[in-house]
C-alpha cells in the first residue's frame, strides 16, 4: 500500500478509528462502560438514528439535504401506534405509506422546480411536525401500540440485542449494495458529484431525486415506526433536532455535504460514535446539563476537526 | 465529393435560440450526412456550442425544426438524444470529478454481475481495455478528478464514442489534447467515418479541420454563414467569413499575430534598465511528491518562456507552484531576488506574479458575477480606498479592457457565466491585466478561443512582454509555443529535461526532446 | 458556390436586451408582494391591525431576526451557513447579566466580544480547518448553548434602568432597537454594496479556488464573516435580553437559526452562495414575522400554524427561484 | 396547607407535604409483593435521570434536592443524567443507569407514554423506579414502585378557580399554553378548562397559543394578544415563566397593574415576587423538592413498610394574603 491509499482508506475509516479509540480510552477510564448492557443499550439506541441516517447519506451524496426527517420520524411514530389497532401490517404500512408519499413530493418539489433542498425540506420539517399534533390533538393524545405481534418488532430481542439491530444492519447492508453496485447508487454518486454533467451523461436525474428523497422518507418512517413498537406507543414530543444529529453523523462519517463522496459504513461509525460520546458523558455521571452540552460540543468539533486532518492527510484537495 | 444523394441524418431547419440578451441561433439550418465529418466553426459565441446544445435536446430550441433520421425529432433530455444514438462529447470536460475513472467511463451500462448487481472487477478490467484503445495508461480506480485536463478529455472521448450511436457530436475535443492524443483521435473520428457514422466536430484549429473534415458550416453571429465542402474553401477566405471580414484584410495580417522576428532576450528593456541578470521571478527545485522534482524556471523582464512537454508532465503544477496556489515539499520562488512567502497566492500578486489558470470553470470564472465584477476581482483592492470601492475606477478599468480584448458581451453586468467560452478567457485575461503584474504565467491561454480572438492574446503577449512583462507560457499548441517563445522549457514527469533557446526553438526540436528522453 | 449567406453584422449588433419583464419581477421582488399581500389581508381581517401599536409590536419582535439575518445572509453568500446564532444569543445574553455590574455599555461591549470570538471559532474552523460550515457551526450550537448555562444557570431578572430602556424605550416615535436594526442594515448593504469586503465575500461564494488563484485572502475573509455573523447575533441577544427585562440563556434564541436562513433564502439569496440581497433578506424576516403575527392574532392552533407557515415559505422560494433557460 | 412558622430558607422551608398520608387509602406495595431484595441505600448506586435541563427554577430545585438529600442520607454513589428535553436520551440514559448496575431509579420523566424498554429491563432486575413529578402510564408495584408528584389536572382546576374569582365568573380569558405535546400542557389545560365549563359559563376562552414555557415566548405572544384583542380580562399562564413574560409585555403596552388577571402555576420565587407587586393575581404552587420524599418512601419501602400507588404532595397557593410572607419559601 503507498502513501495515497493509506490515506484513503483512513478518511474512508476516519470515523470507525476514532470510534474504536473512544471505546478503548472508556473501558480504560471507567469499569460499567464496556459492559454487555452499557453496549446493548448504546447499540440499541443508534440504530433508529442510524436508520435515518442511511437514507440522509443517499440525500447527501445526492448533493442534497433532508431537514424533514426528525418530524418524519415523530409522525411515523404515531401513525404506526395508530395504526396498530388495525394488527401489525397496518401499523408498518400505514407510516411507511404517509413518510414515502411526503418524501416524493419533497422530491419531486426539489427535482422538478430546482428549489433548494434545504429550503424544501425545512418546510417539511414544519408541515410534518403541524400533519402529526393535528392528528394528535394538538400532541395531546399518545395513541398506545395494541398489537403485540408489532410490540414484539420493537422489543423482541436475540443475543441480547433487539430486533431493529438486526434490521438496521441489514437495511445498512442492501444500502451499501445499492449505493456501489447498481446504477442506482451510480446514478446518486453522478449527480452529487456534478449535476449538470450526469445529466449530459444520461442519467435520469429527477428520477434519481425522487428516489433519494423517497427512500429518505421511507426509512424516517420506519425508524419511527420500530421506535413506536419498542416503546409501545406513540410519542408525540420526539425528534426534535434529531435532523442535526443525522447529519453529523452522516458527516462525521466521511460524506462531503457537497455530495459525491461518501459511504453508509462512514455514516453507521457517525451514529455510534455520537452515541458512544453521549455514553461516556453518562459515565462521568456528575456532569450538570450544562456542562454535558459544552462537552459534546467541544467533542463533536474535536471529531470532526480529526476527521477533516485526516482527509488532508490525503492532499487531494 | 458532396453526399447529396444521402438522407440527412441529424437535420436542423431554421433553427431559434433565444436566451435572456441574446438571440444566439437565429434561423440557422444544417444538414448531417452518414459517413460524414462535418465542421462546425465561428467566433467565440457564435453558437456553436448552442446548435449542439440544441441538438441533443440540453436546450429546446425556440423556433424551427429538428430532423432525425428522416422525420421531426424533439428531445427533452440529453438522456433521450442518447438513447436515440447521438453521442455528444460537451465543450467543457462534462464528467464527473469525484468518481473513479471506470465508473465515469462505464456510467449507465457497467457490467452486471450475479443478481443484476455491478461487477465491479469486470468493471475495471473493461474500462482498462477500452482507455488502452486510446493511449490512456491509468489507474481506473483513481478519482477522475486525479486525471490532467487531457487525460480527463480522452475518458470523455472513450465515453461517447463507445456507446452504440449514428451521430457523434465534438464540442473542441482537441483544445486539450497533445499532439499525441489529437492523432488517436483523427484514427477514431476517421474510423467512425468508414462505419458510416455521421461525425459534427467543432474546433478552432483550422488545421485539423482541413485535415479530417468533408464539409463545414460557419455561424457568425448566431446566423449561418456559409456552408459547403471543405477541400474547395481556401483556408483565408474561411477565416473571412468567421470574421465577417474582407478577404484582403485578413491575408495582410497573417496567421499567428506574434511578430516574426523576436527580439533576442538579450535586448530586453530589462537588461537595458540594468538588471537584466535579476530574473523578474525565479523558481528553485520546486518539488512536490509524485508531481513535481527540482524544477527550476526562471524568467527575466521583457522574455517570454515556454512551458512544453506531454500531458501530465507538470506544467500546470509548475505554474501553481510559482504562485503558492500548490503546497510543495521543497523549493524556493524568488521575485526581483527577493524569496516569495510559501502558499500564499495574494503575496505573490502583490509581488507582481499572476497566474491566468488552465481550467477556466473550476478556477477562474465566478459564475454568479458579471463581467464587471470578474474583471475587477483581483485588482479591487487598487480599484478604491479604504476598503471602499471607486464604481467610477472599476468602469474605467472594465471599459479599457472590454474594449481592449473585445470582449463581446450584452454589458458589463451580464452574468460572466452566460458568455461563451472564449470570451470568458477574454474576462479572465482582461481580470489578470488590470492588476498590472510584472511576470504572468500563462496556462493555455487560448485555449478554446477563435482565431480572431487568439490573434488578438497572441498580439497581446508581445506587446506585454516588448513592455517590459515577463510571461511564462504553457501551451499545447506548439506553432504557438514556437512562435510566442523566446526560450523553451520541456518537461516530463515533473522534471526540465531541456531547455531551447535561439535557434534550436522548433517544433521538431521540442518533439526530439520529449522523444528521445521518453525512450531513453 | 456553396455559398448561402454572408450578411454583414456589426459585432454585438444583435445582442438586443429582451428580458422577460414578468418572471424577472416575481424573482426580484416576489418577496415584497408577498408582504403586501400579507398585509392587505390582515388589514381586511384582521381586527386592530392598522394600529400604530401593531405596527410597532411587529417591528419590535422582528428585530432579533432581522439582525441575525444580516449576518446569516454575509455567510450564506460565501457558500456557508451558521446554526450557531441562536446560542451566541444565549452566550450574550448570560455575559450582558454577568457584567450588567460594570454598567450596561460595558456588559453590552462584552457581549458583543464574546460573540465575536465565538464567530471566530466556527469561522477558523471553517476557514483555516476545513471543516463544512453546517458541522463546524453546529458543534458550536450544542457548546456554546451549554457554556451561556454553564455562566448563567437559570434565567436571571435585572433592574438595569439603562439596559431597560434600551429595550423599550423610542426615539421620534421609533423603537430604539428598529433604529438600531435599521441602522445595521444600511451599514451591511453598503458593506455588501460598495465595499472590496463585500465583492471579496460573494466572490468567495461563487467560486472559492478562483478566488483563491486571484488572490483574494479567501480565509481571513471567512473568518470575518463568521466573526461579523456572531457579532451581530450577540448584539441580538443583548437587544432582546433588553426587551425581556431579564437574562435567559436557556430558551433565547432557540430555532432561531432556521428562522433567519428562511428569512435569508425567502429574501432570493441562494444557499449556493455567491450572491447577496440584503433588502429583501429584510423583507423575508417581516414577511415570516407577519405570517407567525397573524397565524397567532386568528388564533389558528399550532398544528395549523406549522403547516401553513410550511406552505408559505414553499410558495414564497418558489416564486424567487432562479429559472433555468430552457 | 398553611404556610409553615418560619419562612427563613432553611433547607426545610417549603418542605413537601403529603397531601394522601401514606398507608391510608388506595393499592400499596411492599418489598414482597415487588419481589425485590433489601439492600443498604447508602452503599447502592442510585440512578436520578432527570428529563430537563437544570435551567428554569422548577429543575434546579428538584435536582438539587435530590442531590443534597442524598449527600444528607450519605449516599455516595448517585449517578445523575439529564436528557436535556430529549424523550428518546433518556429511555437510553436510564438504560444506562441500569448497565451501571443501580439498585434504585428516581426518574423525572419527560413524557407519561412510552417506558417500556425501561421498565421491562428495571423489572428484570427488580430494580425500583419511583417517578417524580410526572407519572408513568403503567402498572404500579410491577412496573414501578412508586409516584411522587403533583396533580396537574388539578392544579388547572385550582387556577381556575382563582380565575373565575378574580374575574367574578364572567370575562375573556386567554390561556398560555405549554409546550405541545407535553402532558403537563394537557392536563392543566384540561383541568382549567373543565372547570370553567363547569363552574363559569360567563367566562369565554377566546385565546389559546402555545408559549412553550418560555418567558420571551409568552410576552410575545401576550404582546400579539393585547394588541389584537384588548378586551381580554384574565390570562392563565400554565407556567410562570410565561406569565412574568406577559406581566413584561403589559408593561409594554403600557398596562396597569391589575388591569388583566393573571393566574399561573409553578410557585418561583419570582412569580410570588409579581403577586407582591400586583401584577400577578395568583399562583398555584407545584413543588419539585422531591429528594427527601423520595428518599424516606425509598426508605421505607425497603425497610418493608407498605407504600401507596401514588404520593400526591399538597401544593399551596399564593395570592396577595400570602405572597410577602411566603416569598423566602418559594423556589
Ligand atoms: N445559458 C446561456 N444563457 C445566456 N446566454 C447564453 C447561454 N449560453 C450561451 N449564451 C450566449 O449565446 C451565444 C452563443 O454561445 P455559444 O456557447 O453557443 O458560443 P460558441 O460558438 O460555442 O463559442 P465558443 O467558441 O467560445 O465556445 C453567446 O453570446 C453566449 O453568450
Ligand atoms: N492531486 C494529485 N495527486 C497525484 N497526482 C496528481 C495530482 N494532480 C495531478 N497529478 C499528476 O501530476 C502530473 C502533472 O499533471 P498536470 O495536469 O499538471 O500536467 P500538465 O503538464 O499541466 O498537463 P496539461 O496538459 O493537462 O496541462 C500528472 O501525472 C497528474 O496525473
Ligand atoms: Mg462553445
Ligand atoms: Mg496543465
Amino acid at each position: 500500500m503507498n502513501r495515497e491509499q493509506v490515506s484513503r482508506v483512513l478518511q474512508q475509516h476516519g470515523a470507525s478509528m476514532v470510534l474504536g479509540l473512544l471505546v478503548i480510552v472508556g473501558s480504560l477510564a471507567f469499569d460499567s462502560f464496556a459492559t454487555p448492557g452499557n453496549a446493548a443499550s448504546v447499540v440499541v439506541s443508534s440504530s433508529f438514528l442510524a436508520i435515518i441516517a442511511i437514507g440522509m447519506t443517499f440525500v447527501i451524496i445526492s448533493g442534497g439535504i433532508d431537514l424533514s426527517v426528525g418530524s418524519l420520524f415523530v409522525l411515523g411514530g404515531v401513525l404506526a401506534a395508530y395504526g396498530s389497532q388495525y394488527g401489525l401490517l397496518v401499523a408498518l404500512l400505514l407510516p411507511l405509506a404517509v413518510c414515502g408519499v411526503v418524501g416524493l413530493l419533497q422530491g419531486l418539489v426539489i427535482a422538478r422546480t430546482g428549489m433548494a433542498p434545504f429550503i424544501v425540506t425545512l418546510a417539511g420539517l414544519l408541515g410534518v411536525r403541524g400533519l402529526m399534533l393535528a392528528i394528535s390533538d394538538e400532541g395531546a393524545v399518545t395513541y398506545l401500540v395494541k398489537d403485540r405481534a408489532f410490540a414484539t418488532l420493537g422489543q423482541g430481542e436475540i443475543l441480547g440485542l433487539s430486533y431493529p439491530v438486526y434490521i438496521t444492519v441489514a437495511l445498512a447492508l442492501v444500502a451499501m449494495v445499492l449505493l456501489q453496485r447498481t446504477g442506482f447508487g451510480q446514478n446518486v454518486y453522478a449527480i452529487g458529484g456534478n449535476e449538470q454533467a450526469a445529466a449530459l451523461m444520461g442519467v435520469p436525474v429527477t428520477r434519481t431525486k425522487v428516489y433519494v428523497y423517497v427512500m429518505s422518507g421511507l426509512l424516517a418512517g420506519l425508524a419511527g415506526a420500530l421506535n413506536a413498537a419498542r416503546l409501545s406507543s406513540g410519542v408525540t414530543i420526539l425528534g426534535i433536532g434529531l435532523e442535526l444529529d443525522a447529519i453529523a453523523a452522516v458527516v462525521i462519517g466521511g460524506t462531503l455535504l457537497t455530495g459525491g463522496a461518501g459511504g453508509i459504513t462512514g455514516s453507521v461509525a457517525g451514529v455510534l460514535l455520537l452515541g458512544v460520546i453521549q455514553s461516556l458523558i453518562n459515565q462521568v455521571g456528575s456532569l450538570t446539563s450544562a456542562f454535558q452540552q459544552v462537552v459534546s460540543g467541544v467533542f463533536l468539533a474535536l471529531v470532526v476537526v480529526a476527521q477533516r486532518l485526516l482527509s488532508k492527510a490525503q492532499r487531494l484537495t | 465529393m458532396r453526399r447529396t444523394d444521402l438522407e440527412p441524418v441529424l437535420e436542423a431547419r431554421e433553427v431559434s435560440k433565444r436566451f435572456p440578451g441574446v438571440l444566439a441561433l437565429d434561423d440557422v439550418s444544417l444538414a448531417l450526412q452518414p459517413g460524414e465529418v462535418h465542421a462546425l466553426v465561428g467566433e467565440n459565441g457564435a453558437g456553436k456550442s448552442t446548435l449542439i446544445k440544441v441538438f441533443t435536446g440540453v436546450y429546446q430550441p425556440d423556433g424551427g425544426e429538428l430532423r432525425y433520421q428522416g422525420v421531426p425529432a424533439a428531445f427533452g433530455t440529453p438522456m433521450e438524444a442518447q438513447r436515440a444514438g447521438i453521442s455528444t462529447i460537451y465543450q467543457e470536460v462534462n464528467l464527473v470529478p469525484m468518481m473513479s475513472v471506470a465508473r465515469n467511463l462505464l456510467l449507465g451500462r457497467e457490467p452486471r454481475g450475479r443478481f443484476g448487481v455491478i461487477d465491479a472487477t469486470a468493471m475495471y478490467t473493461e474500462a482498462e481495455r477500452v482507455l488502452a484503445g486510446y493511449g490512456v495508461a491509468t489507474d481506473v480506480r483513481r478519482p477522475l478528478r486525479t486525471l490532467g485536463v487531457g487525460a480527463q478529455q480522452m475518458v470523455a472521448l472513450a465515453r461517447a464514442v463507445s456507446v452504440d450511436a449514428r451521430v457523434v457530436i465534438m464540442d473542441e475535443p482537441t483544445s486539450s489534447l497533445e499532439p499525441r492524443e489529437v492523432e488517436t483521435l483523427f484514427g477514431v473520428i476517421r474510423r467512425l467515418r468508414d462505419s458510416g457514422i455521421a461525425v459534427l466536430y467543432v474546433s478552432h484549429r483550422l488545421d485539423e479541420l482541413y485535415r479530417v473534415c468533408d464539409r463545414v458550416t460557419v455561424l457568425r453571429d448566431g446566423r449561418l454563414a456559409h456552408t459547403g465542402p471543405l477541400a474547395e474553401l481556401e483556408r483565408l477566405r474561411l477565416i473571412s467569413l468567421m470574421l465577417g471580414r474582407d478577404l484582403n484584410v485578413v491575408r495582410s495580417d497573417g496567421m499567428t499575430s506574434f511578430a516574426r522576428d523576436r527580439r533576442p532576450a538579450t535586448a530586453s528593456p530589462g537588461e537595458e534598465r540594468g538588471n537584466g541578470h535579476v530574473p523578474a521571478v525565479e523558481a528553485r527545485g520546486l518539488t512536490r511528491r509524485h508531481v513535481l522534482d527540482g524544477v527550476d524556471v526562471s524568467v527575466k523582464p521583457g522574455e517570454v518562456v515556454g512551458l512544453g512537454g506531454l500531458l501530465g508532465a507538470g506544467r500546470t503544477e509548475t505554474a501553481k507552484a510559482i504562485v503558492g496556489a500548490l503546497p510543495l515539499d521543497g523549493g524556493q520562488v524568488l521575485v526581483a531576488g527577493l524569496p516569495l512567502r510559501q502558499g500564499s497566492t495574494a503575496a505573490a500578486i502583490r509581488a507582481g506574479v499572476s497566474l491566468l489558470p488552465e481550467d477556466r470553470k473550476a478556477e477562474g470564472i465566478i459564475p454568479t458575477l458579471s463581467v464587471r465584477e470578474n474583471i475587477a476581482l483581483a485588482a479591487l483592492p487598487s480599484l478604491g480606498r479604504a476598503g471602499v470601492v471607486s464604481e467610477a475606477k472599476i468602469d474605467r478599468v472594465v471599459g479599457i479592457f472590454m474594449r481592449r480584448l473585445r470582449i463581446k458581451a450584452a454589458s458589463p453586468n451580464q452574468l460572466v457565466s452566460e458568455l461563451s467560452g472564449g470570451n470568458q478567457q477574454k474576462v479572465l485575461l482582461a481580470r489578470w491585466l488590470a492588476v498590472r503584474p510584472k511576470v504572468l504565467l500563462l496556462d493555455e491561454p487560448t485555449r478554446g478561443i477563435d482565431v480572431g480572438a487568439k490573434a488578438e492574446v497572441q498580439a497581446l503577449i508581445d506587446e506585454l512582454a516588448e513592455e517590459g512583462l515577463g510571461v511564462l507560457l504553457i501551451s499545447s499548441d506548439l506553432e504557438e509555443l514556437v512562435e510566442g517563445a523566446d526560450r523553451i522549457l520541456v518537461l516530463r514527469e515533473g522534471t526540465v529535461v531541456g531547455e531551447l533557446s535561439g535557434d534550436e526553438v522548433t517544433e521538431e526540436r521540442i518533439m526530439a526532446t520529449i522523444a528521445e528522453q521518453a525512450d531513453g | 458556390m456553396a455559398e448561402l449567406t454572408s450578411r454583414q453584422g456589426g459585432r454585438g449588433g444583435r445582442m438586443t436586451v429582451l428580458k422577460p419583464q414578468v418572471f424577472a419581477w416575481v424573482q426580484d421582488y416576489g418577496v415584497y408582494a408577498a408582504v403586501l399581500a400579507l398585509l392587505l389581508f390582515n388589514v381586511l381581517f384582521t381586527p386592530h391591525f392598522l394600529d400604530a401599536s401593531n405596527f410597532r409590536t411587529q417591528l419590535v419582535q422582528v428585530t432579533p431576526i432581522v439582525i441575525i439575518s444580516l449576518g446569516m445572509a454575509l455567510v450564506i453568500g460565501t457558500q456557508g451557513i451558521d446554526l450557531s446564532v441562536g446560542s451566541v444569543m444565549a452566550l450574550a445574553a448570560a455575559l450582558t447579566v454577568l457584567y450588567l455590574g460594570y454598567g450596561w455599555l460595558p456588559a453590552l461591549i462584552v457581549a458583543v466580544i464574546g460573540g465575536a470570538v465565538a464567530g471566530a471559532a466556527g469561522g477558523a474552523l471553517v476557514a483555516y480547518v476545513g471543516v463544512q460550515p453546517i458541522v463546524a457551526t453546529l458543534a458550536l450550537l450544542v457548546g456554546v448553548r451549554g457554556l451561556a448555562n454553564v455562566l448563567v444557570p437559570q434565567l436571571v431578572e435585572f433592574r438595569n434602568p439603562g439596559l431597560i430602556a434600551l429595550g423599550s424605550s423610542s426615539v421620534a416615535g421609533l423603537p430604539v432597537i428598529v433604529l438600531i436594526a435599521a441602522a445595521l442594515t444600511v451599514i451591511v448593504l453598503f458593506v455588501v454594496r460598495r465595499t472590496t469586503f463585500g465583492r471579496q465575500v460573494v466572490a468567495i461564494g461563487g467560486n472559492r479556488s478562483a478566488s483563491e488563484l486571484s488572490g483574494l485572502p479567501v480565509k481571513r475573509v471567512l473568518l470575518t464573516v463568521y466573526v461579523i455573523s456572531g457579532l451581530l447575533a450577540a448584539l441580538a441577544g443583548v437587544l432582546a435580553t433588553a426587551r425581556l427585562q431579564a437574562s435567559d440563556p436557556t430558551s433565547l434564541g432557540q430555532f432561531i437559526e432556521l428562522s433567519a436562513i428562511t428569512a435569508v433564502v425567502v429574501g432570493g439569496t441562494p444557499l449556493t452562495g455567491g450572491r447577496i440581497r440584503v433588502l429583501s433578506t429584510v423583507m423575508g424576516a417581516l414577511l415570516m414575522q407577519l405570517l407567525a403575527a397573524t397565524l397567532i392574532k386568528h388564533n389558528l392552533p399550532q398544528s395549523w400554524t406549522q403547516m401553513v407557515q410550511a406552505v408559505i415559505i414553499l410558495a414564497a422560494v418558489y416564486a424567487t427561484r432562479k429559472r433555468e433557460t430552457r | 396547607e398553611e404556610p409553615q412558622s418560619a419562612p427563613a430558607a432553611t433547607s426545610t422551608a417549603g418542605q413537601q407535604v403529603v397531601q394522601t398520608p401514606s398507608g391510608t387509602a388506595g393499592p400499596t406495595c411492599t418489598l414482597e409483593q415487588f419481589g425485590g431484595t433489601k439492600f443498604d441505600l447508602k452503599t447502592a448506586t442510585v440512578g436520578f435521570s432527570q428529563s430537563e435541563k437544570e435551567a428554569n427554577p422548577f429543575r434546579i430545585a428538584e435536582t438539587k434536592s435530590i442531590k443534597d438529600e442524598a449527600a444528607k442520607l450519605g449516599i455516595t454513589n448517585l449517578k445523575v443524567t439529564n436528557a436535556q428535553s430529549q424523550f428518546s436520551k433518556q429511555i437510553t440514559d436510564v438504560q444506562q443507569l441500569i448497565a451501571q448496575g443501580v439498585r434504585l431509579l428516581v426518574i423525572a420523566p419527560l413524557n407519561s407514554d412510552g417506558w417500556e424498554p425501561v421498565l421491562q429491563q428495571a423489572a428484570a432486575k427488580k430494580i425500583p423506579i419511583i417517578t417524580v413529578d410526572r407519572k408513568i402510564n403503567a402498572k404500579a408495584c410491577s412496573d414501578y414502585l412508586t409516584f411522587i408528584g403533583s396533580d396537574f389536572y388539578e392544579q388547572g382546576k385550582r387556577a381556575a378557580d382563582r380565575m373565575i374569582d378574580a374575574l367574578s365568573g364572567k370575562g375573556k380569558v386567554a390561556i398560555l399554553l405549554g409546550a405541545p405535546g407535553n402532558n403537563v400542557t394537557t392536563e392543566r389545560t384540561n383541568g382549567f378548562k373543565d372547570r370553567v365549563k363547569e363552574k363559569a359559563p360567563g367566562i369565554t376562552i377566546s385565546f389559546e397559543q402555545t408559549g412553550e414555557f418560555a418567558r420571551e415566548k409568552g410576552q410575545q405572544v401576550t404582546e400579539q394578544l393585547i394588541q389584537s384583542n384588548p378586551d381580554i380580562n384574565g390570562i392563565y399562564a400554565e407556567n410562570d415563566e410565561m406569565a412574568l413574560g406577559a406581566v413584561t409585555a403589559l408593561k409594554g403596552a403600557g398596562k396597569e397593574a391589575g388591569n388583566i388577571k393573571i393566574v399561573s402555576v409553578d410557585g418561583t420565587r419570582s412569580a410570588v415576587q409579581g403577586i407582591a407587586d400586583g401584577w400577578l393575581h395568583a399562583v398555584i404552587e407545584s413543588n419539585p423538592r422531591f429528594g427527601p420524599l423520595a428518599f424516606e418512601t425509598a426508605q421505607k419501602f425497603l425497610d418493608g413498610e407498605a407504600i401507596p400507588d401514588k404520593v400526591i404532595i399538597s401544593d399551596r397557593d399564593y395570592d396577595t394574603t400570602n405572597a410577602k410572607d411566603s416569598l423566602g419559601e418559594a423556589y
